[in-house]
């Protein structure tokens, strides 16, 4: 189908279907039913067997129409795109229509207090006790677990065999007594995540995605598609706050909750926008020192776009070159940040000792100063991307491995 | 000039530095930190007027011990590394050395004895926090009495007098004012440190005693004073955070070994090491300096833009190597941070000191 | 405005790469910076005249192949990864551009087919190489002709004629002038950096012919052209260092290992891969910029910028991550080194550029 | 004795022997024989048994009459003090008293072209044929080796034993058909190194110092006498130039030969002395974002030299703390050295460009530029400094070890 005929054909169908006087619920089943909601699935699951692009301008004609779309935002994205990709037709059925409703939030519960950089040393201990599983251990980093009905979990089913090769990937039910979610206060006094416990929680067998045993290999799916940005990011945004109607209300609801622990993102990459307006309101702009700290971020956030999108260009362009773009975009995004926070910090002086409303811009620069400090961790450390560009990029030596055999010989806290 | 310190200064040190690990424990510094007052009277009265820090450097004839710039960098450097919350450095260093530098005998003889038993609690009102010989942008005494707006002023809530630098058409002077005076409205801000309290005052023809005319060569000494006291500070929590960010990394386990035994690692805290062994001979020497009355002009404003600048390497480095727990509420490092952070750009930034290094050097050729 | 390379331009990329892989191997910069005249005409001929790289950025009216900074970038790119020794940089690109922006239609006509065949070898002389908009300060015509200093220029001692910007009560203004003429002299000079060759040239009363007048505005364009190129050639260089840098850590081995298995290593590798991929993202834009006379107006300064001091990292990484044997005379790194150098200092340091970029930004604004 | 006796006693003997007008080597002879040569060294070895302070008082009192001490510049200290420690009591009879005497020169012959932070990595083959040995190899860094008469050098003789263990310290007589010297050069020009090839270069079984195996032992010896500074710079300096007559020139000559390859160490400490009276000479002193380099350089080089200074008076009072002085020091003079070359590269601007006489401060300026980068390597790289710190002062952990075993089996160049 060329871009004109989709665009023409989505169009129809929302001039036929789309009013905004409908129940939310009411109206997403419809555009399931219609394979709207995801067209980029294949068309056994709700899908039109669309490349990304395509997909793309669906969301673009709901977008013009301000037609509310299916439910993707948030982990349950994440959800979606792994149980497609590595679940049971059985989970399929279960699970996928209603995270296109919305009707399901989901959680992520990877990391955990003992393995950060190092995922697979997870100790999140799983046992098959009559027909299911027994979960005991504790997550961490978890966005929307507080309200999440379902988690993506990985942990150790098998303590024999090397790390990567005892990991399973469940589906868990948080509506259970034996799962308590508790909320994570971070340094700038956000609380964007929460601490999973779990304490003898129970997975139907029916819920183990793939094999006992083949954990790594569906969660190295999932962090594939949160690298690639599904879920990191509402779409969508642009109807909110231009409409009016319970349809809205109900969507904006389900994007508030869901956006809620990324509204200080932008500060913890440096707010770099508000640098050269700061100082021209400061004056500061006519300091020669810091026009130099302005002048060296302008230069890394610039190069930094521009690589950035020569690299996409290149992997449009099908190269065979191995791209670095997401490493060292990653570890740019650091290093941007700390000049960032480092010329508002001079920008700012003594008033950088004051945050709240009545402070710069509102709070905002306080909050950069406090948030950036988390750009070279979350996600991968700059250290793991270092390490990363080195060994893939660069093609230089691993270093020496000290968690090879079995899991249970390895040192550990 | 002094170039180590003595054993009376070292048993000094032990002292001072066990009496903070009772007095100011990490629970205590989170429980001030979010109350309003900000510090424990007890603990005040305890630490001034039986330990006698507050009265350390200001001369026996005000009240004082009679000793110098070294005891007091002692002092701050103990009160960093434990963080404590208290009006120490608004009363005992901003004010007292403001009135040492400019105030009458009279009036040193009437303020500083309070200040150095910890009775009275002072601090210092100036227009400009970036830089303390800026005087007559908003303070100034005219029309019958005080008025400007003091963006910032250290515990000027908890204080029992104000210290106020204004300028008027003789130059600029000190004076005294009650904080609750005619004229005077003081407002607690948020800190970014909550650690440090904060607030603004407002005078509008408040009626201050005039305690003396302070030219610029006494506010540069005043701010030399409080820059040593403060990059002592900056450099014991510095040191602090240093310690217990490689300790960390000997506990802490991933892909099967101490992290501490990654080279990224190691290198990074050897590199931190460096900088607080460098920063930490400035500092010292800058108290050794300003005590001796010899030494570069500008060995404070090197103390305090070195010691910024270490304390803000040892505080990302201790984030960024703890990982994810570095940053949550719940770990202690954040407070560490945020008081490097505050204390970087308060009365001056590293930029600002260097600048001043040079102006200072220039000067003195 | 090209956001990529086309196809052509790829193409034409590997056509320069190879000649000069061909024409440019180490032992001949060994050889020509050992030699007084620095190049080799025969090599220059052939890169001139037949791949016509002297004259690519040159309009086909002016004998020129038409094409634009993006080519010349290229041909620049591909010279500093080989260290081409020639007076291409002095010729092709600072007198070219000077003649570009300042030369009447006739002059032009004149003067450049020559340079973009390479049959003519002209250079730039300025007062000062820090800043080419600095005119009036050395050399001025009066008094019947034009008298001055210009410390450093390129290439003097080959160039076949000479392109002097001059300033005049009337503002500044281009000239030519043969090196031979009466009131000229060219001294050589000792470099730092062998495969650049320099000069003083020193004019007294000498009589040149006015080329055209030169705006402030075309200073500054000039300088954008020449920064330009001047960056493409420095992250070639760069590129190169990282490459050897990379494969020496590989075969490199200590403790019983490659080198380039430390983390410490690897770490300093990947910071400096991240320097030069940003480097070079700025330094590709410049040249779009240019050609499309779009974007930011310091595009060109963000360039030369970047790209010195990634130059410069990687100059000091491919020395340190070698040992001693890095520093030896016999190891080719110091001639990349001394490239680095030099071409860090030429026409505008990372610290003139940064300035010229916020006072661009804010004329903009 | 007391400092004033030990002044009062070598005052009195040099009242009555020093003499201008007497030969250099009948000259040392004396001194030699009346103990005042190396008085730190043992009685029955020519000294007196002083401590390392008395020493430097003798040596004041010579250096106050204008008296030639005995020969000590350069790496034949290092020989004497080794062969003293280490040394068999014939060997300190042949070599101790034509090293003080001056009759001899040494070099030092440790790296090698394969082994330069892993000194023990060394690949020189000793083979004992017959009584003697025979070495075959290439050392690296030598200085003074082009006039030597003498080399210490380290050369594995057991590659069946791990690394440490299978390597033999000799005592090498330079001047013989199997020993090739030949001058480096460096990227500055400076020739002050040579390359030294041994052929089948013969060793007597005498000149063995320590056992077979043992010699790594000895080479930490002499890396220690090294690392305290014996031999780094030339004593006595101060009686040149200032007096005349035929004695004079010949120690002259003598110090002249073994400091010459240092003549560049200056510019490779950045020459921080030149920094502001550059700035004020160009004016750049006026420029703002100069002057913030260079005030962070005057902090970083006057912090240093007061960190050193006060763990110097650590040392000195006995403390029981890890000192980190020599390792903290010699990295500082890597970040102090290269911020030097960036502020002159500031302040010089496009004159940088230039070298030689001519040039700014009669080409010292140049010099720096290009001497900077041996900072950093030579005498332990930064990496190694940052490795002992880190392991020796802060308590980390030494990372895998690649090197373990016999040294056959160990991978390498």
């Amino acid at each position: 189908m060329t871009s004109d005929e989709i665009r023409a054909e989505a169009g129809a169908w929302l001039d036929e279907h789309w009013s905004p006087d409908r129940p939310l619920l009411e109206w997403r089943n419809l555009v399931i039913d219609a394979g709207w909601a995801a067209p980029h699935w294949p068309k056994e699951w709700y899908g039109r067997g669309f490349t990304l692009e395509q997909t793309d301008l669906v969301e673009d004609v709901f977008n013009e129409r301000g037609a509310v779309p299916a439910a993707k935002i948030g982990p349950r994205r994440l959800a979606s795109e792994t149980i497609l990709a590595c679940g049971s037709d059985d989970q399929k059925r279960r699970y996928l229509r209603p995270i296109l409703t919305g009707e399901h939030t989901w959680c992520q519960l990877f990391s955990e207090p003992g393995s950060g950089s190092d995922l697979a040393g997870m100790t999140t201990r799983a046992e098959l006790v009559g027909g299911g599983w027994v979960l005991n251990g504790q997550k961490v980093w978890n966005t929307s677990a507080h309200h999440a009905d379902f988690g993506l979990l990985v942990a150790r089913s098998n303590w024999d065999v090397p790390k990567h090769q005892g990991i399973s990937y469940f589906l868990l039910d948080m509506r259970q007594p034996g799962v308590e979610v508790r909320p994570l206060r971070q340094m700038n006094g956000h609380q964007s995540f929460n601490e999973v416990f779990m304490s003898n929680a129970e997975v139907p067998s029916e819920d183990l995605v793939g094999e006992e045993g083949g954990g790594w290999h569906v969660a190295t799916t999932t962090l594939s598609f949160e690298r690639r940005g599904f879920g990191r990011r509402p779409t969508g945004e642009g109807i909110q706050g231009s409409h009016d109607g319970k349809i809205y209300r109900e969507y904006a609801e389900e994007v508030a909750l869901a956006t809620e622990p990324y509204t200080w993102y932008p500060q913890r990459e440096g707010r770099v926008d508000l640098v050269v307006p700061r100082a021209r309101e400061t004056g500061t702009i006519q300091d020669p020192a810091v026009r130099q700290e302005i002048a060296k971020l302008l230069c890394l956030s610039r190069g930094a776009s521009l690589a950035s999108a020569a690299a996409e260009a290149k992997r449009k362009a099908g190269t065979t070159e191995i791209i670095p773009a997401g490493s060292i975009g990653k570890l740019a995004a650091s290093v941007i940040a700390r000049q960032a926070s480092h010329v508002h910090t001079l920008i700012s002086g003594a008033d950088a000792m004051v945050r709240g409303p009545e402070s710069a811009q509102g709070g905002v620069i306080a909050e950069v100063l406090v948030s950036v400090p988390a750009i070279s961790i979350a996600g991968g450390t700059d250290e793991i991307q270092r390490n990363i560009i080195s060994e893939r990029v660069l093609g230089m030596p691993k270093g020496h491995r000290a968690d090879k055999g079995p899991f249970r010989d390895i040192p550990r806290n | 000039m002094q170039t180590e310190f003595s054993k009376e200064q070292q048993l000094f040190r032990e002292v001072v530095a066990r009496a903070l690990r009772d007095k100011s424990p990490t629970d205590a510094v989170r429980e001030l930190m979010a109350s309003e007052r900000g510090y424990d009277p007890a603990v005040w009265q305890e630490l001034c007027g039986e330990v006698g820090l507050s009265g350390i450097h200001i001369p026996e004839a005000y009240g004082g011990a009679g000793y110098g710039q070294i005891e007091l960098g002692i002092v701050a450097e103990e009160m960093g590394r434990t963080l404590y919350c208290g009006p120490f450095f608004a009363s005992a260093v901003m004010a007292a050395s403001a009135l040492l530098e400019a105030a009458t005998d009279v009036q040193r003889q009437t303020l500083l004895p309070g200040i150095a038993s910890g009775e009275t609690i002072a601090t210092l009102v100036v227009d400009d926090l970036n830089d303390l010989t800026r005087v007559g942008s908003s303070i100034l005494d005219k029309d019958g009495g005080l008025s400007g707006v003091a963006p910032i002023v250290l515990d000027a809530h908890v204080a029992t007098i104000l210290i106020v630098v204004a300028g008027s058409d003789d130059g600029g002077a000190l004076y005294s004012l009650g904080p609750q005076d005619g004229g005077v409205s003081v407002e607690p801000l948020e800190e970014l440190d909550p650690t440090r309290k904060l607030c603004r005052v407002t005078l509008d023809k408040a009626s201050g005693t005039k305690l003396g005319e302070v030219s610029d060569a006494a506010l540069n000494r005043i701010w030399d004073h409080v820059s040593s006291a403060l990059a002592h500070e900056m450099i014991g929590g510095a040191q602090r955070l240093l310690e217990s960010t490689v300790e960390y990394t000997l506990v802490r386990y991933q892909f099967g070994r101490p992290i501490g035994s990654f080279q990224a690692l190691k290198h990074r805290c050897a590199d931190l090491l460096m900088e607080i062994e460098i920063a930490r001979a400035l500092v010292h020497h800058a108290a050794r300096c300003l005590d001796a009355v010899e030494g570069e002009p500008y060995a404070a404003s090197m103390a305090k833009a070195a010691a910024a600048d270490a304390y803000m390497s040892a505080a990302r480095a201790a984030i960024q190597l703890r990982g994810g727990i570095g940053f949550t509420w719940e770990n202690d490092t954040h407070l560490w941070f945020k008081r490097a952070k505050g204390s970087e750009v308060l009365c001056g930034t590293p930029t600002i000191h260097r600048e001043r290094m040079m102006s200072l050097l220039e000067a003195a050729s």
